[in-house]
């Protein structure tokens, strides 16, 4: 249909509207700042190397579960800032089990992913019954418990730490070699012997599920019927409280993957060196997608472009590595006002067109009712 | 038709013009709400404007009060012209505005609903109190100034609105359907307190599709339809007919009662069903009715009154403190909303937009809505697209809906075709009851008649219809019982076919034929 | 905000509306007798000493800003959890302004930082209408960015400073009452029941009071005032309550929002301000630590007023005091009334059970009553990972307890656009 | 800044050394472990006429960024790569083994992690230091009662706590001693929130202590604000902060416990420039004078005698200091 092709239209203009408008700004920024604007542009987009696409590649599909989390959450209205505590939480409890080795190989991954997706369910849990049945606001309690989270594991941490001789770090024991998951190496098509994560099969399933539940089955249409209109929802039969409780639980549970790629594929342990933030990164990465599963694959990727290309503003152009923070928050901003501006001209087109039709279509309707 | 024509209303040279407004057009993405409408209110009358739901009424009193720029047109102030940007330039030329839906601050008191905006006149402290206390006592409308508005009824409501409009000193009062929450009584006290304003000199413009109200408080009528001036009469020269007929620009038409279809095989029957609300008396109080195969049972009563509730009880939106609802042989009070209308109950909201669609979901999605979990929406735990686009290409032919499309967003439809929608859908899965909550509210005459139609048809093939609506022309021409609720509480049964609108009218006041409207 | 469930959270209207005039007073005195007789039983001296009040306060004061920005905003109806964000630039600018010209133009700094980010905030959610949540969330990600940034510009290299903290800063001045201060010490010290205790309250009061602290004071006082008391109030509070209502009665809404917001960002850079110039006197990379969120929370804990969210500042500023000063013994005193208080709470449902309460509700009170009761004779101090957790838990279990009874102005959250009354 | 910067450059024709440093949270300019390091960087540059490029950790990043951020100063063409902090530990150990030519160093691990044949591992006996720190809290205190503020709960940190719990106890075994950490990983705003450095610290203070030893970076100076407030003493940490705090509250640090991360560094690169490069750990303790303490000031003048005595007795194994 004509009408879908222009759809699509306005809806990739909008992004690509937002970073063009990302990089004039940020441009202006190092301007007024005095850096030098060129040196900074060329480090950005030069093509990266084969090393730095596979760091690309596994940062994406870390980013892409958290954001389908947060997305999950987003179809109906709820925001999960709590996506961030859920996930390190349910990595350090996965981290713990699986550094026991209790059971062998494949097993002890798969049981450990379970437990990890189970806690961080049961995390956000706690914010959804709080939302349901005590009304509390789950922007606010989401945002406590990513705090509790954090005293939680470190005083968990500190019993469960294995030392290390030499070692200052503290961590959590190392999971067995035969229950780590093998990385991809690409060697032969980049050139390069760093590997990708062997769960990023995971993100991939993750997407393909998020995409068939939310649009193929009933449970999907009730999340999104929920978000659309809560009023709507309830007149139709569907129960919202449960919605929110079990859409916060799914979506604890897929925050609770987050950390399974950078457990099984490259740290093997739970430590306090873990990387921080993937919850609030994942908000962007899905308001940037706008909730669907290939805007935000998209949106993943574009954000481990801009970190990995970030790291080098220091060493090759002697510009702070955090304009990157910068840059990512102005095409957020800009790409949330483009959407909203979009979004509501395709509906005010889509209204003028059908009226048009209409008149064009049925004339002898109006000459009955004149 | 009739033969008044969009003629001069006979305005006196003597008498000067309070407002004139000449070629006004508004256009709204998909609507021509306004299209070159022109209106000459003279000095010290009540001045009605008339037109069914959609003629651009409200619009056209938005324009006039700065809400909304017009796209086209003049207006002219006590024979100014004037262009009104805002309502701060409305409210300084001297015109006052009460708007359809009530424009109060819930959680503010009295005081600081009247105040704002209006502060340099008295402040917001103790002078402001003792002129609204003035005001209220001067034009008898008993508003203490710190009551808070979110403990206060419909008819209080109203009459802070209006003081609210006083006290700003307005000459020009704009009142949009004023009449439409109140109960006879207050409608009849607020006519009152009219006449008084324009013995005093004030102009009064007031809305309503209510004509006998019209021709009984109104100087001068001018009637609207499909956004264009049509006729400007004097209400001594037209009967409430002719009115209606100049409304809608063609005979009426009537719903008419068929011969019976009522077996007497109970569908839908409620108990002793109670609902209470917190701190205030029962919103349902003892409630039973019994409802056949076959029947329609229409509920007549003035908005607020607990139809909305009975209907949410009914659809189990909301669990009743007392008493029981039975569907056929199972009793259904404590199901959800989904088993309920698994079980076989069409629902027909009161407003469509809030529970009636996804505004900005396409039309076969909105065919899903409320039927989730049957066929053939679905396959097994998953959702048959296709089979749902071939329902919902059905149901627009079948209904008549007007859309180029089903992938269009139902946003995209008019009001009647979105209405048409939802009665599609609700008897796409044949029900064996059906609640229908004002299915003809704001839907054109062609629309209104399909969808009678469509419940007589409904009512043939022996569902069991409750059907709560306004609109007593419509209660009577569909129903085969009637009973009016009021104060939560249902009356007797009326056969349609032997009572009259006043008897009606009378019960739903509580007044019981003593006060009857003309 | 989200929508979803918003008819979980209808208030109560007729049950907490108006309170008695003593009702504060009793409760402020009721605590002070519940914490000296608290003192006095367990011999936790810290839990009210002079030092503790004013390092609560000195802790309370950013929560309490960004809070009142908070209200400012969502007040005109715009829900801001950028506070963070603008509270981060904020820091930035008290830091650069402050070393440049001194801690009287930081303090401008701040908020004139804190209101740039205020602006952006207003010009996505006001004027194009982006959800609230979602442009603070790109607010907070964009303000920790320029924040950092920008101190990587403009402190690196000078002497003391560096990428991630400045040099250090002059000092505002500190205020006494003269003399007070030693003789208030001396009442204290002798730790006489209510005595003692009144005289480290009055003590943290007058004693080495920055006169930061003293604008914040005067901001809250102010806020309420202009808030509540003036035609200005009155119609900021209308956008928030009922915009369209206000369009209609002249408020230019839209113009309101904007600079609620604005106003809003500059007391988050103020309380970023506070920060670097009273509590640190430099500044200092991720120095906020989220208190933006927690000011937030400080708001809706508050009942979206003034009088409220300082109450809800200095809940959080109090516990956060007492266990940064190593209150492990002192949190495990408070264990004893928060006992007692269930105790009381399971009796009074009890006596409420006549009329058609539940027992369970009772029940399981009283049984967490008494694993607080074991958890106090059983054991001396709290873990410090769990001091360290109670600011956190205490405020979720505050609102878990109280949200129903809160009431957020009515379009809070809501996107208004103009001409759409009807 | 107690290394010799005014030493003549060496202006011989030799290639220039080049070395790559990174740092972690917080770069050069923070004051404490990073300036620390820089110190060595400058003092050898300044000898040695070395060539150097400079970069920072993030808060919180990930892995590869550490990784990233060795591989471009080693692209960039810096072939003597100093990482500074545990965190490097892994990124160091990877990168090392992809460049086999590259010679790196390492500071604060020796793990298995960082270990190989080009990688020094600089690590030091912070609880030896803390130790002698202790012992002058304890001989200067008069009320018997001393603290501890730590900025994060991570074991490096613990090490300070336990060698100085242990020296003011060889003094005092009946010594009360105030135990803080600001805040727990993974939440290290506990190196940098002045604010609750300052109300821990004053928690101490008025509950009777009148010495607070830091071990908590850039929340220290809220440690010192608070000792000048009440009139006590504070210790400083890691280089001598009665040199590089804020100049009003200079005079209140007692001592600082210095670890020459400058020397650790220092000698790295001297190894570099005489072909002398070892790999493996080297812990710079006591008897390397890797760890000590400061007498800037001279407010342990008094002291420095028995100070010194434990000093010896630990260099000569008679003291073992506990390192948890
Ligand atoms: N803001 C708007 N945007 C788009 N269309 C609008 C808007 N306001 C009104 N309309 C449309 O303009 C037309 C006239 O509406 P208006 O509210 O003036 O009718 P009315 O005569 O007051 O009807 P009612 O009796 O139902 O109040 C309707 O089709 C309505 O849907
Ligand atoms: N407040 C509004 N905002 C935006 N669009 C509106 C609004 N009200 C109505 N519309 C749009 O205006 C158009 C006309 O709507 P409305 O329901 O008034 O139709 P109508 O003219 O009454 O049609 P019908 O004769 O079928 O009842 C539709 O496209 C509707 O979506
Ligand atoms: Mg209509
Ligand atoms: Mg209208």
């Amino acid at each position: 249909m004509k009408a879908d092709i222009r759809k699509v239209g306005l809806a990739l203009a909008a992004p690509a509207l937002a970073i063009l408008v990302a990089l004039a700004l940020t441009t202006l920024i190092l301007i007024a700042a005095g850096d030098p604007v060129l040196q900074v542009w060329q480090v950005l987009f030069k093509a990266p190397l084969p090393r730095q696409i596979v760091s690309i590649i596994n940062e994406a599909s870390v980013l892409y579960l958290s954001a389908v989390a947060v997305a999950i959450g987003f179809k109906m209205n709820l925001f999960n800032i709590g996506v961030d505590g859920q996930y390190r939480i349910a990595s350090f409890v996965a981290a713990v089990f699986a550094g026991a080795n209790f059971l062998p190989g494949w097993l002890n991954i798969i049981v450990a992913i379970l437990i990890s997706m189970a806690t961080g369910a049961i995390w956000a849990f706690i914010a959804g019954f709080l939302k349901v049945g005590r009304g509390v606001s789950e922007v606010i309690s989401t945002i406590m418990l990513n705090y509790i989270a954090t005293y939680l594991v470190a005083f968990w941490l500190k019993q469960a730490a294995v030392k290390v001789e030499g070692s200052n770090a503290t961590s959590t024991a190392v999971i067995a070699p035969d229950s780590r998951v093998p990385g991809i190496n690409l060697d032969w098509l980049l050139g390069t012997s760093k590997e990708i994560y062997g769960l990023i099969f995971l993100s991939i399933a993750i997407g393909i599920i998020y995409w068939f539940v939310l649009n193929k089955t009933r449970f999907g249409f009730d999340l999104r019927a929920t978000g659309q209109s809560e009023t709507a929802a309830v007149a139709s039969g569907i129960n919202t409280k449960k919605m929110v409780l079990i859409s916060m639980v799914i979506s604890g549970a897929a925050a609770g993957l987050v950390g399974m790629p950078l457990l099984f594929g490259q740290d093997y342990a739970y430590g306090d060196t873990v990387q921080a933030g993937l919850g609030f990164a994942g908000l962007s990465v899905a308001l940037l997608g706008r909730n669907h599963p290939i805007g935000m694959a998209f949106a993943a990727v574009l954000w481990g472009y801009l970190d990995q290309l970030s790291n080098g503003l220091q060493i090759s152009a002697g510009v702070s590595d955090r304009l990157v923070l910068i840059i990512q928050g102005i095409i957020v901003l800009s790409v949330v006002i483009a959407y909203e501006v979009v979004r509501r001209a395709g509906l005010r087109i889509e209204q003028r067109r059908v009226a048009n039709q209409l008149a064009q279509a049925a004339p002898e309707a109006k000459a009955v009712a004149a | 038709m009739t033969s008044v024509v969009a003629q001069d209303p006979a305005v006196s040279p003597a008498q000067a013009l309070a407002v004139e407004l000449n070629g006004i057009t508004k256009r709204f993405p998909g609507v021509v709400a306004n299209k070159d409408i022109s209106l000459q209110v003279r000095r010290g009358t009540i001045h009605a404007i008339v037109g069914e739901n959609g003629a651009g009424k409200s619009t056209l009193m938005k324009i006039l009060y700065g809400v909304q720029p017009p796209d086209e047109g003049t207006i002219a102030i006590n024979g100014e012209p004037t262009s009104l940007k805002s309502p701060t330039e409305a409210i300084n030329a001297g015109i006052g505005m009460v708007f359809q839906h009530f424009m109060l601050a819930d959680n503010f008191t009295v005081l600081e609903n009247v105040v704002l905006g209006a502060e340099k006149l008295h402040g917001i402290g103790d002078a402001a109190r003792d002129e609204i206390r003035r005001i209220s006592s001067d034009y008898g409308l008993h508003v203490n100034p710190d009551d808070l508005v979110a403990d206060l009824g419909v008819g209080d409501r109203q009459r802070i609105e209006i003081l609210k409009v006083l006290y700003r000193g307005a000459k020009i009062l704009i009142l949009d359907e004023p009449t439409a929450v109140l109960v006879p009584q207050e409608v009849n006290e607020l006519f009152d307190h009219l006449r008084e304003l324009k013995s005093e000199g004030l102009t009064v413009i007031f809305i309503s599709h209510k004509l006998d109200e019209v021709l009984s408080v109104a100087d001068d009528i001018t009637v609207i339809r499909r956004g264009t001036t049509v006729a400007a009469v004097n209400p001594q020269d037209v009967t409430a007919r002719q009115l209606a007929e100049l409304m809608v620009g063609s005979e009426l038409p009537s719903p008419q009662t068929e011969e019976s279809t009522v077996t007497d095989k109970v569908m839908l029957e409620l108990a002793g069903v109670e609902l209470a609300a917190a701190g205030r008396a029962n919103v349902l109080d003892g409630v039973s009715l019994t409802i056949h195969a076959g029947e329609i049972l229409g509920i007549a009563g003035v908005e607020g009154n607990g139809q909305a509730e009975l209907v949410e009880v009914i659809m189990g939106m909301r669990r009743p403190t007392a008493g029981e609802v039975r569907l056929e042989d199972d009793d259904i009070t404590t199901w959800g909303v989904r088993e309920i209308r698994e079980a076989g109950v069409g629902y027909i909201p009161e407003d469509r937009h809030r529970h009636g669609l996804l505004l900005e979901a396409p039309l076969w999605e909105n065919m899903i809505l409320g039927h989730q979990t049957q066929a053939p929406n679905i396959k097994g735990p998953l959702i048959d697209a296709r089979a749902a686009r071939a329902d919902t290409q059905r149901v627009v032919t079948e209904f008549d809906v007007r859309t180029p499309s089903i992938l269009v967003t139902a946003a995209s439809l008019s009001g009647g075709n979105q209405q048409k929608l939802i009665i599609g859908r609700e008897m796409s899965h044949t029900p064996r009851v059906l609640i229908a909550a004002h299915p003809t509210r704001g839907v054109d005459v062609g629309a209104q008649a399909a969808i009678w139609d469509l419940i007589k048809h409904a009512r043939r093939n022996g569902m069991a219809v409750l059907l709560v609506s306004a609109d007593l022309e419509e209660l009577m021409g569909l129903s085969d019982t009637i009973r009016v609720i009021l104060r939560g509480r249902l009356s007797a049964d009326f056969d349609p076919d032997v009572v009259t609108k006043e008897q009606l009218g009378a019960a739903m006041t509580g007044a019981d034929g003593s006060e009857v409207q003309r | 905000m989200s929508n979803v469930t918003l008819s979980a959270t209808v208030p109560d209207v007729t049950a907490s509306r108006r309170r008695p005039s003593w009702y504060w007073p009793a409760i402020i005195v009721g605590s002070l007798v519940v914490i000296a007789t608290v003192r006095v039983v367990t011999g936790a001296n810290d839990i009210d000493s002079s030092g503790a009040l004013a390092a609560a306060i000195g802790l309370a004061m950013p929560l309490a800003l960004a809070g009142l920005g908070g209200l400012w905003s969502e007040r005109s109806g715009v829900v801001n959890i950028g506070l963070e964000g603008m509270m981060i630039v904020g820091t930035w600018g008290a830091a650069f302004f402050g070393f440049y010209f001194g801690p009287w133009a930081g303090i401008l700094g701040a908020v004139l930082m804190g209101a740039i980010g205020g602006a952006i905030h207003a010009l996505a959610t006001v004027i194009f209408g982006v959800d609230h949540i979602v442009s603070g969330v790109a607010v907070n990600l964009l303000g920790a960015g320029a924040g950092s940034y920008l101190a990587v510009r403009t402190f690196t290299g000078i002497p003391g400073g560096g990428p991630t903290q400045s040099p250090p800063l002059q000092k505002l001045p500190e205020l006494s009452i003269p003399g007070l201060g030693d003789i208030l010490l001396g009442v204290e010290k002798s730790g006489v029941w209510m005595l003692a205790d009144l005289a480290s309250l009055l003590r943290a009061l007058t004693t080495n009071v920055n006169v930061l602290v003293v604008i914040a004071v005067i901001l809250l006082v102010g806020s309420w005032w202009l808030l509540w008391r003036t035609p200005f109030g009155l119609r900021l509070r209308s956008c928030g309550e009922a915009p369209h209502a206000a369009e209609t009665l002249g408020v230019n809404v839209l113009r309101l929002k904007f600079l609620a917001v604005v106003v809003s960002g500059a007391l988050a850079g103020l309380a970023g301000g506070f920060l670097v110039l009273v509590a640190s006197n430099l500044y200092r990379e991720g120095q906020t630590g989220g208190r933006g969120y927690i000011g937030l929370a400080a708001m809706i804990f508050g009942n979206w007023r003034p009088g409220g969210l300082a109450a809800g500042a200095m809940l959080f500023g109090y516990t956060d005091a007492i266990q940064l000063r190593g209150g492990g013994d002192v949190i495990h005193a408070y264990l004893l009334p928060v006992a007692l208080l269930l105790i009381g709470w399971a009796g009074w449902l009890l006596i409420r059970r006549a009329q058609g309460k539940s027992i369970v509700g009772a029940l399981w009170r009283l049984g967490l009553a008494a694993a607080v009761l074991v958890w106090f004779a059983f054991t001396k101090e709290v873990p410090p990972e769990f001091t360290n957790m109670t600011p956190y838990i205490a405020t979720l279990l505050v609102l878990a307890f109280s949200a129903q009874r809160l009431r957020m102005p009515a379009a809070d959250g809501q996107i208004y656009r103009k001409g759409e009354a009807n | 800044s107690s290394g010799g910067a005014t030493a003549p450059s060496a202006s011989s024709n030799a290639p220039k050394i080049k070395v790559g440093m990174a740092y972690d949270v917080g770069g050069r300019g923070d004051q404490s472990f990073n300036d620390s390091a820089a110190l060595g960087l400058d003092k050898a540059a300044a000898e040695f006429g070395v060539e150097t490029k400079e970069a920072a950790a993030t808060n919180g990043e990930a892995e590869s960024a550490r990784e990233e951020r060795l591989n471009q100063l080693i692209e960039a063409g810096y072939t003597n790569i100093v990482a500074v902090g545990f965190a490097y530990a892994k990124a160091v150990g990877k990168v090392a083994k992809a460049n086999p030519d590259v010679k790196f160093a390492i500071v604060d691990d020796a793990s298995p992690d960082s270990t190989g044949a080009n990688i020094m591992n600089i690590t030091f006996a912070e609880n030896e230091g803390s130790f002698l720190v202790g012992a002058a809290a304890a001989l200067k205190s008069k009320t018997g009662h001393i603290g501890f503020v730590g900025g994060v709960g991570v074991d490096l940190i613990k090490k300070f706590q336990v060698g100085y719990e242990a020296g003011a106890k060889a003094v005092n075994p009946d010594i009360k001693i105030d135990v803080k950490y600001l805040t727990q990983p993974p939440d290290f705003s506990g190196f940098g929130d002045v604010a609750k450095g300052k109300a821990a610290a004053e928690g101490m203070y008025q509950g009777g202590a009148d010495v607070v030893y830091h071990a908590a970076g850039g929340s220290g100076g809220g440690v010192f604000t608070a000792a000048k407030a009440a009139g006590k003493w504070a210790i400083g940490v890691d280089s001598d902060q009665a040199k590089t705090a804020a100049a009003d509250v200079r005079d209140v640090i007692l001592t600082s416990m210095l670890k020459r991360v400058d020397v650790g560094v220092y000698s790295f690169i001297k190894s570099i420039k005489d072909g002398s490069f070892k790999a493996g750990n080297t812990v710079f303790d006591l008897k390397a004078d890797g760890v000590g303490y400061a007498t800037t000031g001279g407010h342990i003048d008094d002291i420095t005698s028995k100070l010194d005595a434990y000093k010896a007795d630990i260099i000569s194994g008679k003291i073992v200091v506990p390192a948890k």
